[in-house]
Parts: structure tokens; C-alpha cells; sequence
């Protein structure tokens, strides 16, 4: 083990923020990637079910 | 048994590979989380400071997978792009579009973390080396490939464009790569340095080599995240898009 | 002969046609009417070979026009909405390279002399930005005096043209058709002239 | 198929003598982009050297990518591109025809042009010498590569500076040996090396790129 | 008359965002021609933070240059610049709308990225700041000043070789002041003079070439 | 009330027309006719200014239109050979600048119904790229269900037009000439609906 303390942990040998500015910014952009995705298909699936009643309003309506 | 009814053929229909891929994702998720949590521990907690950079060189765990990344991302891209315009497949068509964004964001990522490490290494935040301006020319070549499908309303032919570009944009990289040895190169020299003390070298290697495996499981979890939206909103009019709705959710 | 089979034609969100079927031999000229937006150009287009069909075959003498591919451009004449014609040369320029590109080399005299024919004369020299709109149709159909090819394909070919010049046109099918040729064409006009052995293909109905 | 060729490449020169004014801008460009940096850069003889051959590359470089636009696009909203796709001989040769006449409206100007612009910047004989070989096996690839990003970017109007993404990470191979055969024989190592692989991506380019543009015309045209 | 500007410039906007990736690449445009010159020139840094200004100028220039193109001659040949002549407004204003709406498209996106690519060539706090200041006066001139241009060449029949000979010397002053302005204050003298000349440029652009730019289409679509 | 005062027009080395004069009151239509190239775009060019007549002068209400300037623009529309459609834009933005360029502000409903109304219902949304020719025209056509304009100048309004639409046009002409407008418009197709209050000029004879 490296590290005696969690503020040693975190100060990272002077280098805090060169290391958790990189750490940080990778985990932050994976994340928002993942977000953005479930986001679309989110989206996605409001639309389809919006297709869906027009499809359904649109047949009725030809069938009456 | 005919060769036919294996159904080799039959995960290559979207609608297929739809499910098949809603059931591999979890796979993937659960190991790319076994593999980070496990090099994130080797980086922080197994290997040692070096004697000569301190704790900055522990960017190198998240900056050397996401280099190799982007380079990988981009020929896996291409492949699919190129397998899509000979065999009119839509399906590999719609992996090359999925994979780009990843593969963009790894090669952004590098260039981040490397120029967060170069500026305490080598006193400044970027350098016209070869190693940085080739992959900074990667990084144009993915926004150019999805400019490129951006700005091309119909798919189909988005598609077939963005595979022409990427398949001319594949034989680029290895040039831009070995061109490394015409210049006077400052990274590959800090590395060189870095692998002085053997004993660092071993957790070193292992631990990016686990964090390298956990990009890989990410990288192939989002892409099949991104390729079933892309699925979806292709298909959108097909009868087993309109049936499956509700799981959208 | 020209045989289309079970052609799908699909733009967008949109099935303008399908199960389209036809076939047209020698002599005959084939006229597609329908309003406007029903796939007349999206047809034409198919069967040059510049658009794919969506499900579907077009054959030429029996042979798919994909595994002929060269061999069944060099038969064929296609002349769309837009004439090809380029404002800086002049018509008479215009006229000898488009035919070079569709594999007729034509002498100067001859290009004169169509150009003449088709109304043209003592404007051979003017760049072809300056013509009239009905003049740069002209120059485009002015090919159709020199090519050898079989099949035309025309794309509303009398629009912008005078009546004298649409009489001309029409003289010109008929005589194609006389020699055997194959005519697919498509325009909202009615055809004067009786008797050019038109059958017609309703789309979007 | 020759037949083609020619003709090809007599329409694309007549029709740029009838533009001569575009022809000119181009080598306007090059000029003044090339004559601009001693004046930026101030009188220093050592560093202008040092800078020669980088910016006339990067020069005949953006030169001949302004260029493109008029490579596909007018013949694409005319409708000439549609009857070419329709000729009866294989599209490259029309590609070919087409990129030759571009190379010889905007690059041999270019080649011309540089050793005069070179001599501004107090390069030796044989460093102009050697700039000019570059640029005369540059150019026709930065012709060639250029096809392909303007056939692709066809009807996708406002696509002027999408050629230029596309098509400048591509360029970049080129620039770097080109200019770097300058370098190498100005610091006495040999450019042989240099411009060897330059030939060798001449003779890539012809051959491959054809295809690619062809592909991509068809594509766009669908 | 405010009426008629706003539509004109939200029309050009909505045109530009059609492209979704129109500023975008306008911008990538601009990073790629300045990250080229290191390619080219090698990468010593004092050699570099040297060139940097002029090559920053001269990639704003080519970028909004670039996108001159879609200024007029699209309207041209579908047939809306006939529209705009027939406007009931005075002329001036939709070509003002016009370019305005140009400025913001191509000129914006560079003013903000300039100070990154600055980095890149080392420059200092201050020098950057000046950087930005001259490229915020300077732009909207280069496209004033190339809207004349765009106007011109729309009718050119040939003989136009004169209207560019025109065109790209106007382009000078601007550039040479503008990098001008930065290389003063990096060599510690003032960049006062050169930034309020380029403010005199911007007045005098905006007072005059409205008037030049709806003459100059007058005459093209005589 | 439309004057046109000994006009001569020459292009070139060619004098197209000379000494034509004409006047159009309200309620009438003047039809342009002649063969092609004889002058008739000219013709309308120069009546909507775009063009000035080498002789001669064109008077709206009494006063030359060249004092008129914007006042005189205020009360016409003009649709030309070309469209004036952007291929980016869709069909209702496409009609809504066009619209506001001419002076009249349109609100969306407004500029959706008379897109309905010109058959492209369902389309208001699509790129004017997708559409087909004659749907391109009708985009162009709409902007006359929604002017105020006065003065209809329409250089062959009808080209590429299916004939549900040309009949479509034809009433939209005679509801503004009912309302006291006036129209020069030019085609080589006859019109068909009768009294429409038309007069012919013969140019190029
Ligand atoms: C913006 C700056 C940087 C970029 C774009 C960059 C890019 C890359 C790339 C593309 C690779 C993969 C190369 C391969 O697989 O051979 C890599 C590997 C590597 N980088 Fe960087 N890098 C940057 C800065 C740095 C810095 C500052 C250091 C250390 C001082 C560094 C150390 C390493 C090491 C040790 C490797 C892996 C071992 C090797 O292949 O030599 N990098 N980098
Ligand atoms: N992306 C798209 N989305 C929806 N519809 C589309 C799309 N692309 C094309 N279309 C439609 O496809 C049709 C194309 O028709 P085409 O040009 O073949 O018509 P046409 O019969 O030649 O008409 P015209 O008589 O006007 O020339 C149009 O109705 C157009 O609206
Ligand atoms: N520079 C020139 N030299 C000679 N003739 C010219 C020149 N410019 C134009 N013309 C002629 O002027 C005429 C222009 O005609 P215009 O476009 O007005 O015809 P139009 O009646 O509208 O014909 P269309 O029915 O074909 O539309 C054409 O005959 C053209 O050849
Ligand atoms: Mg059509
Ligand atoms: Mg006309």
C-alpha cells in the first residue's frame, strides 16, 4: 500500500492536478457518453410510441 | 444438415441482431466494471512511485489505453465500413457509423490526459511531436467521417460515403504513424526512460494492460448500445419495431 | 428489348411504386404520365442504371443491365430535367462533347447542321449562358440527331420548347421508331403527333 | 478510351480558359500566401530559410484545395456529371480525365511559381531544385486526393469547408515528405528517400484513387 | 427596412445551421490550416511563436474566404438573388443581412477559437488577447470586403481576371495590420496604432460596401 | 394601370424588339407568345426592372418605373425560368423567406395551408432537394396564394406542372384578375380556362 493517508491519497505527490484532472475528465466523458445514449434511446422510444398512436388514429380514421 | 439452416447468417438481420445485442450488453458492462475496478487498484494501490516522474505518471493507466483505443477503433471501424460498402450489409454499415463517436471521444481523451501529463513532464501542454500530431490528425479524421454522415440526409448513402472515406482514411494512418521516425520525437523518449526500472515495469505493464481490457468491454458495450438506437431509428417503420415499443423503456 | 420487373421505388419515407412491371420491344414508345412527384424521374432513372430499385430487375435483351453494365450504356440516350448544358461553352461545344461523352464523335459540319435543324442557326458561336431557356433545351436534344444509341430515355424533353420545336421533336421519335428504336419517355403534354405507337404507364394511381 | 481521355481533359481546359479568371485566383493565392510571411515575419535571412519550403507547401497545399470546388460541383448541378456516369466507358477514365485537367489548370502553375517564390526567400539552386521535383510529384496526388473529398461532399451544398475537413488530414502525408525533401537537402542529407516515397505515392494515388472518386460520384449521384 | 435585415439574416442562418456541421467545420477548417504550418515548417517552438500571428491571420482569411462561396452564388443560380433585387427594400440591406449573417457564421467561431490555437504556438497571455482583439475588427471587414468580391465575380464573363487582381490586394492591409497588431505587442511595442486602424477599416468597410456589393449585383444580373 | 412605351431590347449583337408599346388595365391578363429566344424573359425582365430597355419607358400608374424604385417593387411578384427554391430548406421555409423577401410576412398556418392547397400536403417538411421537379414549381407557385402584390409577372409559370395543377394556377389567375390585378405572364402551352380576360402579344414576327 502507497498511500498512509487519504489526503495523501489525493494530493498525489504534488501531481493532484495533472492525475485527477486527467482521472476525472476520462470518467466524466465515458459517463456522459453513456448518458447521451440512454438520452437518445429515450427519446426514441417517446417518438415511436408517437408513431404509433398516429398510425393507429390514422387507420381508424380511414376505416370509419 | 444444410450450411444454410445454421443460421449463420441469421444475427446479420438487424432485427436479430437487435436482441442478440440487447443480451450481450450487460456481459460486457459487468466486465468492463471487474476490469476497472480491478487496474484502477494495480495503478493506485499495487504499483510503486517512480522515482523519476512521481505520481504523474499514473495518467499513463487511462493514457495509453485510450491512445491504443482510438487507433484500434478507427481500422475496427473502417473494417466494418468497407465489409458494409462491398456487401451492401446494412448492418456492418451501422456499426462503422456506432463506433466513431467512441472512437473519437478515446482519441480526444488521449490527448487530454497526455497533455495534462506533459505539462508537468516535459514543461508544456502540447508539442509538435509526431506521436501528438499524429494522433491529433486521427482525431480529424473521425470528425471528418462524421461530418461527412452528419451532413447526408439519407442514410444509405451516408453510409456508403462515410465508408469510401474511411477505407481512403485507413491506408493514412499507418503513414502518419511511421512517420514518427522523421521527427525528433519527445514522447517516445520519455517512455523509453520510464521503463528503466524493471520492477515498476511489471505492475505498470499489468495494470494498463487490465485497463486496456476494461476500455475494450466499454468500448464494445457502448458501440452495442449505440447500434441498437441506430437499429431503431432506421427501422423505425418495420412491423418488429413497432411490436417491441414498450421495451424501449 | 427493354423489360422491367417487379421494380420498387422508395425515396425517403415514401413507396412511390411497386411491382411495376413492363416491357417495350423495338418500334415502341413507351410514355409514363402521372402527376407530379409520382416517380416518373425516379423511374427513368432506374432504368439508366443511375438509381438502384429496391427490390426488383431491369433486363436489356434478356440480360440483367447490372452484369452488362458499359455494354448497356453504350446503347442507350438520357436526357434529364437538367440539360447538361454548360453556360461558358458554346452550343456548338456543348453539342460535340456531350455526344463525345455518350461515345459519338461527331465532325464540326455535323454538329453545325444539327444545331441548324434544331433551330439553332447562326447561334452555334454564343455561349450558352446567354440562350434562351428554350434554346439550351435545344442544344441538349440537339443530340438526339447524332446518336446511335437504342434506347432514349427523355425526361420531359418539350418543356420550354416552342410549338414549332415540339412538332420537330415528336418527328424525330417517329423516325427513331421507325429505325426500331426504343423511346421511354415522360411529359404532362399530350403528344401531338398520332400514330408514334405510344403505349402509357399510369404511375401513382 | 484514350479517345475519352482527351476529350475529357480538352473540356475541362477549354472550359477553365473560359474562367481563366478562377485559374488566376488560384495562383493569385498561391503567391500572395507565400509572399505574405516574409512581411509578416519580419527581415531575418535564417528564418525565412528555415520556413521556405513549409510554407510553400502548405501554400500550393490550401492553393490547390480552394481549387477543388469547381472539380465536380458545376458539372453535378448542370446535370453533364449524370451523363458522364452514363458514358459508355468506365467512369475512372472520366475521373482520371477530369483530375489530369484540374492538375494542369492549378498545380503546374503552381510548379512553375515556386522556384521564383523560393528565390524570395534566398534559397539555394539546389534547394529550389529539389522543391521543384517535390511539388511537381506533390501536386498531382494533392489533385487526386482532393477528387475524392469533393466527390463526396457533391450536393451537400455550403460544402466547401467539408472538403477541406475531409480532405486535408489526408493531404498531410504529402506535406510532410514534400517539405521535409527541402529540409533534408537544405541540412545535406540526401531527399532521395524523400522523394522516392513521393513517387511511390503517385503511383498509389493513380491507381487507387480513381476508384475511390468513381465510388464516391456514384454514390452521390444515387 | 430592421424587418427585412433580421429575415435576411435568419434566413442565412437557418441555411447555415441546415448544415448542421456548417460552423463546426468552418472552425475545424481554421484549426487543421494552422495545426498544418508546424507540419511544414518542423516543430521548433521559437520558430513557430514567431510565425504564429501571420499564420493565424492567414488561416482566418482563408476561412471566411472559403465560405464566400455560399454568399451569393447559390442565390444566383436558383434564382432568389432575382427575389432579393425585387425586394421593396433598398438593396443595401439584404446584402448587409447577408454578410452580418456570414460574419457570424465563419468569422465568430474563429474569433473564440483563436486564443486555443495560440496556445498551441506558445503565445503569450497578452499577445493572445491582442490576437483575438485584431481578428474581432478584422473579420467582419474580410467579409465585407469579400462580399464585393463574391458580388463581381457572379457575372464574370471571362475577363475577369481584373475583379480578382481587386479583391485580394483589399485583403492585405487587413492581414498585414492584424498580425501586425500582435507581432508589436510581442515585441513589447504598442498595438494601439494597429488595432484603431483596423477600427477605421471596419467603418469605413461599413459604410462603403453595402453600396459596392449592391452595385456590383446590379451589374451581374443586368 | 401597366405602360409600355416604345421598347427596344437588344442582347448581343441582336435586336430582339423595337418600337413595343402596350398598356394593361386591371382585370386583364397579357399573354407573352413567340417562339423561343424571341425575347419574351427579356421582355419581363425588363418590365420588373431587372433589366433597363436600350429605347423607350415603362410607366406603372402614370409614372416611370425607374422613379418608382421600392414603391413600384411593393406591388409586384415576379416568377422566373428558375424557381428560386434553396435545396436545404424545406418547402414552407422555403415559402415563408420567399414570401417575406417579397414584403409579406407570413405566419406558419397561413403559408402550411397554401402549401396544402398547391398539392404538397405532407411535404411541408421534406428539403426542396427531395422533391420532384413539378413539386419544386409548385413551392415557387405558392408565394401567389399568399401576395398582395398587384402585378403578377410569371415567365411559363406552368412548366413541370401536372395538369390538375395547371388548372389549379389558371383559377388562381382568374380569382386576381377578378380582384382587379394584373398579370404578363408567358407560355407556349395554350391556356385553357376561357375568360380569363386575356390579351396576346405576338413577339418575334
Ligand atoms: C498530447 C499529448 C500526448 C499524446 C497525443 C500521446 C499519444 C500517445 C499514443 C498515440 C500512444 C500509443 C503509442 C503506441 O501504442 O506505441 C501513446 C503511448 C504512450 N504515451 Fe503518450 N501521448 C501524449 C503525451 C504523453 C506524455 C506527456 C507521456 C509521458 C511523459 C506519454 C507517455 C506515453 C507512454 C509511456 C506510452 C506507452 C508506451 C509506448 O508506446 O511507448 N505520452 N501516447
Ligand atoms: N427523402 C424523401 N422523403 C420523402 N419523400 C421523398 C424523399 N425523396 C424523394 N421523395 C419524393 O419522391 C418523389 C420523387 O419523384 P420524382 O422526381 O420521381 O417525380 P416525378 O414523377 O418525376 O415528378 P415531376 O412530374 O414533378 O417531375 C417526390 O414525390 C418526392 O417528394
Ligand atoms: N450576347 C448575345 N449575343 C447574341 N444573342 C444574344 C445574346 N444574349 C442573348 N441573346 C439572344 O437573346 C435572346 C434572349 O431571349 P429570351 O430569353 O428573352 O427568350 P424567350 O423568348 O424567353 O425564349 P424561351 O421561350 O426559350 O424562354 C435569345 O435569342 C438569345 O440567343
Ligand atoms: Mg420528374
Ligand atoms: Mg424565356
Amino acid at each position: 500500500m502507497n498511500w498512509g493517508s487519504l489526503s495523501n491519497f489525493l494530493h498525489m505527490g504534488g501531481y493532484a492536478l495533472y492525475v485527477w484532472g486527467s482521472y476525472i475528465v476520462f470518467g466524466v466523458f465515458l459517463v456522459a457518453e453513456v448518458a447521451l445514449l440512454l438520452k437518445r434511446r429515450r427519446t426514441l422510444a417517446h417518438r415511436l410510441s408517437q408513431m404509433h398512436r398516429l398510425h393507429i388514429k390514422e387507420s381508424h380514421e380511414t376505416a370509419s | 444438415m444444410n450450411f444454410r439452416d445454421i443460421a449463420w447468417f441469421k444475427y446479420s438481420s438487424p432485427a436479430s441482431f437487435y436482441f442478440l445485442a440487447g443480451k450481450m450488453i450487460p456481459w460486457f458492462w459487468a466486465a468492463a466494471a471487474v476490469f476497472a475496478v480491478a487496474g484502477l487498484y494495480i495503478g493506485f494501490f499495487v504499483a510503486p512511485t517512480d522515482f523519476q516522474q512521481g505520481e504523474a505518471y499514473r495518467i499513463i493507466f487511462i493514457h495509453v489505453p485510450a491512445a491504443w483505443m482510438s487507433m484500434f477503433l478507427y481500422v475496427v471501424m473502417a473494417g466494418w465500413a468497407g465489409i458494409g460498402l462491398a456487401f451492401n450489409t446494412r448492418l456492418s454499415s451501422m456499426m462503422a457509423t456506432a463506433l466513431a463517436p467512441t472512437g473519437a471521444l478515446f482519441t480526444f481523451l488521449a490527448l487530454w490526459t497526455g497533455s495534462l501529463w506533459g505539462k508537468p513532464m516535459w514543461g508544456t501542454w502540447w508539442v509538435w511531436d509526431a506521436r501528438l500530431t499524429s494522433e491529433l490528425i486521427l482525431l480529424f479524421l473521425y470528425i471528418g467521417f462524421m461530418s461527412l454522415q452528419a451532413a447526408i440526409d439519407d442514410p444509405r448513402r451516408a453510409d456508403r460515403a462515410g465508408a469510401v472515406l474511411a477505407l481512403v482514411g485507413v491506408v493514412n494512418v499507418p503513414i502518419i504513424y511511421f512517420s514518427v521516425k522523421w521527427w525528433n520525437t519527445l514522447h517516445q523518449g520519455a517512455s523509453i526512460s520510464l521503463m528503466q526500472a524493471p520492477t515498476m515495469a511489471a505492475t505498470m505493464l499489468t495494470g494498463m494492460l487490465v485497463m486496456a481490457l476494461a476500455c475494450w468491454m466499454y468500448s464494445i458495450a457502448v458501440a452495442l448500445m449505440r447500434v441498437r438506437c441506430i437499429i431503431v431509428e432506421r427501422e423505425r417503420h418495420a412491423q418488429w419495431v413497432s411490436e417491441m415499443r414498450g421495451q424501449l423503456k | 428489348m427493354l423489360e422491367a420487373i417487379g421494380l420498387e421505388c422508395v425515396r425517403g419515407d415514401r413507396r412511390l411504386f411497386r411491382d411495376l412491371s413492363f416491357g417495350l420491344e423495338p418500334g415502341r414508345l413507351l410514355q409514363v404520365v402521372g402527376p407530379n412527384g409520382c416517380g416518373k424521374t425516379s423511374l427513368l432513372r432506374m432504368l439508366c442504371g443511375l438509381m438502384a430499385p429496391v427490390h426488383g430487375e431491369i433486363r436489356w435483351e434478356g440480360a440483367s443491365i447490372r452484369s452488362l453494365a458499359e455494354d448497356y450504356l453504350a446503347t442507350l440516350t438520357y436526357i434529364g430535367h437538367l440539360n447538361g448544358v454548360k453556360d461558358e461553352l458554346t452550343a456548338l461545344e456543348n453539342l460535340r462533347i456531350s455526344s463525345a461523352l455518350g461515345g459519338t464523335h461527331v465532325d464540326e459540319p455535323a454538329a453545325v447542321s444539327a444545331l441548324e435543324k434544331m433551330g439553332l442557326g447562326g447561334r452555334e458561336m454564343l455561349p450558352a449562358k446567354v440562350l434562351s431557356q428554350g434554346q439550351r433545351r435545344r442544344v441538349a436534344l440537339a443530340r438526339l440527331l447524332l446518336t446511335e444509341a437504342k434506347l432514349w430515355l427523355l425526361d420531359e424533353p418539350l418543356t420550354a420548347l416552342d410549338k414549332a420545336a415540339v412538332a420537330f421533336v415528336e418527328s424525330l421519335l417517329a423516325a427513331h421508331l421507325e429505325k426500331g428504336g426504343l423511346v421511354v419517355l415522360t411529359t404532362h403534354q399530350d403528344l401531338q403527333q398520332p400514330g408514334l405507337g405510344t403505349r402509357r404507364l399510369e404511375l401513382g394511381t | 478510351m484514350l479517345e475519352m481521355l482527351r476529350w475529357v481533359i480538352r473540356r475541362d481546359l477549354v472550359l477553365a480558359m473560359r474562367r481563366r479568371s478562377d485559374v488566376l485566383t488560384t495562383l493569385f493565392f498561391f503567391i500572395i500566401v507565400v509572399s505574405l510571411f516574409p512581411l509578416g515575419v519580419g527581415p531575418e535571412m535564417n528564418l525565412l530559410r528555415t520556413m521556405a519550403p513549409g510554407v510553400v507547401w502548405v501554400a500550393a497545399l490550401l492553393a490547390s484545395m480552394l481549387s477543388l470546388g469547381r472539380l465536380f460541383s458545376s458539372d453535378y448541378l448542370d446535370g453533364t456529371l449524370e451523363q458522364m456516369l452514363l458514358a459508355p466507358q468506365p467512369l475512372s477514365i472520366v475521373v482520371l480525365g477530369k483530375v489530369a485537367a484540374h492538375w494542369l489548370v492549378s498545380g503546374v502553375p503552381l510548379v512553375v511559381m515556386a522556384p521564383v517564390l523560393g528565390l524570395q526567400y534566398d534559397l539555394a539552386a539546389d534547394a529550389l531544385l529539389i522543391l521543384t521535383a517535390s511539388l511537381v510529384l506533390g501536386t498531382p496526388v494533392l489533385s487526386m486526393i482532393g477528387a475524392i473529398g469533393a466527390a463526396l461532399t457533391l450536393g451537400l451544398r455550403g460544402g466547401g469547408v467539408l472538403v477541406s475537413l475531409l480532405v486535408l488530414p489526408l493531404y498531410i502525408p504529402v506535406l510532410i515528405f514534400g517539405a521535409g525533401a527541402v529540409e533534408a537537402s537544405a541540412s545535406g542529407l540526401g531527399a532521395e528517400a524523400y522523394l522516392s516515397l513521393l513517387a511511390a505515392f503517385l503511383v498509389g494515388a493513380l491507381v487507387l484513387t480513381p476508384w475511390a472518386t468513381s465510388a464516391a460520384l456514384r454514390i452521390s449521384l444515387d
